[in-house]
């Protein structure tokens, strides 16, 4: 592989990833060792701050990724003050409403009570940092468990979960249906 | 050798027969298609028989025959029989020329392969640009801000919008309440609309606790769907000082 | 504003919004004219090309983002850290495809088309935010219409609506049907 390609693979995989991206992840991908991604990205890294462009890469405990220029942020916060995120979808939404009220909660459990697939609500809540996953739950295929995130509550204004309107009704429902999903 | 090929051609059968069609207009063009006939003139006999078979051996490997399959067959078992009647004798030339008994047909099917041809089109677009990964984290300069200021559900979502998308959830599972014998005039969404409309009518304001009179969840669920219904439809508005303090519900102005 | 500056303010603009950000809006924030910016834009672009980099700007949905080099697809789909969607099924590309070209439509007139019930298509569709409803069709029932979204012209890397494959025979026959099924 050279160095030109290794370069660029580097750009790209810092950029698509959702988390920080380690150097271990980086060198299995690229498939050459950690030091020469390492001397690869500090290349990277000082490129981008000589040349005054507008993001940057840091480096953060657990790996790379790239951020905007800190020198700009006065012209980044303007872009934030308009709503930036296309309005969350009445599907998103009732997903999240299920989460809300449900937490801890499957996937499968959350198809069974919406009747669709929700790969692509629980991928947007958590792009926008509304859920999390926590943990598996016991049980066959030990399915991943979603819950709400501090975010969430920040965002509607509630102190906890326990803030949240009571809907008492769903009790009821929940020991009816019970989940025979799983 | 003659037999390696029929063995052969007794598989690509068994693989025709086995392809799941997306529905009846898909296989109807399949069997057109492979038959090499001219589809505005279709042997309507010959594809209705190949098509029943079709239905036959669904059923006979234990596929779900959909309903849209049988609509069909029955379709095209009516202009089988239409196509067997003699034509009417036209008496006079202002009489219109009666139509083919397969025109419509005719005409969705060619409008179905556009579909196809189109879905196909997205499809080859949707595999070029899987390719290009958009950024799906990312921190900005502005973070610390950033986290308390963004906007994540893009708008003026509040948390009315959130109770209200559960809300809907629960009317759509109220049948199964329903069944545990609530009697179900007493908590209609209409009626509530009706006496929130009423009581507005006569006060300048209602309290949203003053809607019902017992405290039964369901009819306090009720009245809450009730007053999201009469907001939508912009009847009335309503005002809450606080989070969970009392709602006040006024006439909608302009 | 010197050129360098208004170069490396774009560039963070494009990077840290979530959603194409257009022409306008950076005008607006950079408090230079659209022209201006737009031939900045497209010498940032052909920046990243002519360098071979891992990530790209490019225009889709009616403003400019961010994404990965296509070259480099097969490293970035090693990574584990980016959200996958499964690719659309016939049915849904086909629901879609009648949607793209024949918007407003109501799900009868969908189906009219398809010969199929075309239900959970449709739910896969705005669960996806690829449609989503635009009010009701006058007439018998009021019927839900349904139009593309914006992220449907992301999903697809189109600029607009008029970017859609030409299918001239196509307009011919819809005036003719006419949507006789309502």
């Amino acid at each position: 592989m050279n160095l030109t390609l290794a370069k660029a693979v580097i750009e790209a995989l810092v950029f698509a990833s959702s988390i920080p991206v380690t150097l271990k992840e980086m060198a299995e991908i690229l498939g050459i060792n950690k030091e020469t991604v390492k001397k690869i990205i500090e290349d990277l890294k000082e490129e981008y701050i000589k040349q005054h462009r507008g993001i940057q890469i840091i480096e953060v405990a657990q790996g790379y990724h790239f951020v905007t220029n800190p020198e700009y942020a006065g012209y980044v916060e303007k872009l934030k003050k308009v709503p930036r995120h296309p309005p969350l979808s009445q599907a998103a939404l009732e997903t999240l409403a299920i989460i809300a009220y449900k937490q801890p909660i499957t996937r499968a459990e959350i198809e069974m009570l919406r009747g669709v697939r929700v790969d692509s609500s629980l991928a947007t809540l958590q792009e926008r940092s509304l859920i999390q996953e926590a943990g598996r739950k016991d049980g066959p295929g030990r399915p991943i468990l979603y819950v709400t995130t501090n975010n969430f509550l920040r965002y509607f204004g509630l102190k906890d979960l326990g803030d949240l309107p009571v809907m008492d009704d769903w009790l009821e429902i929940q020991t009816e249906i019970n989940f025979t999903a799983d | 050798m003659e037999n390696l090929i029929n063995r052969q051609e007794e598989q690509d059968l068994y693989k025709i027969r086995l392809k799941v069609f997306e529905g009846p207009l898909e296989l109807l063009l399949h069997l057109i298609e492979q038959a090499e006939i001219d589809i505005y003139n279709i042997p309507i006999a010959e594809i209705t028989d190949q098509f029943l078979e079709h239905i036959q051996t669904m059923k006979f490997l234990n596929l779900q025959v959909a309903t849209d399959f049988l609509l069909m067959a029955a379709t095209l078992m009516q202009i089988k029989a239409r196509m067997l009647l003699p034509r009417p004798v036209v008496e006079n030339d202002e009489e219109p020329e009666e139509e083919d008994p397969r025109q419509e047909l005719v005409e969705r099917l060619l409008e179905y392969k556009k579909v196809k041809k189109v879905a196909a089109k997205l499809q080859e677009q949707e595999t070029e640009w899987s390719m290009y990964y958009g950024r799906s984290g990312g921190y900005f300069a502005d973070q610390e801000t950033a986290a308390t200021s963004t906007d994540p559900l893009g708008g003026d979502i509040s948390l009315w919008d959130l109770v209200q998308a559960f809300g809907v959830l629960l009317e759509s599972l109220t049948p199964r309440l329903e069944l545990e014998g609530m009697p179900q005039e007493q908590y209609s969404i209409q009626d509530k609309m009706g006496k929130i409309l009423k009581d507005l009518a006569e006060a300048p304001k209602v309290y949203f606790s003053s809607l019902f009179n017992d405290n039964s969840r369901k009819a306090i669920v009720t009245c809450f769907l009730a007053l999201l219904e009469l907001i939508r439809l912009r009847k009335v508005m309503v005002r809450q000082n606080q989070i969970f303090s009392e709602i006040e519900i006024f006439r909608w102005e302009e």
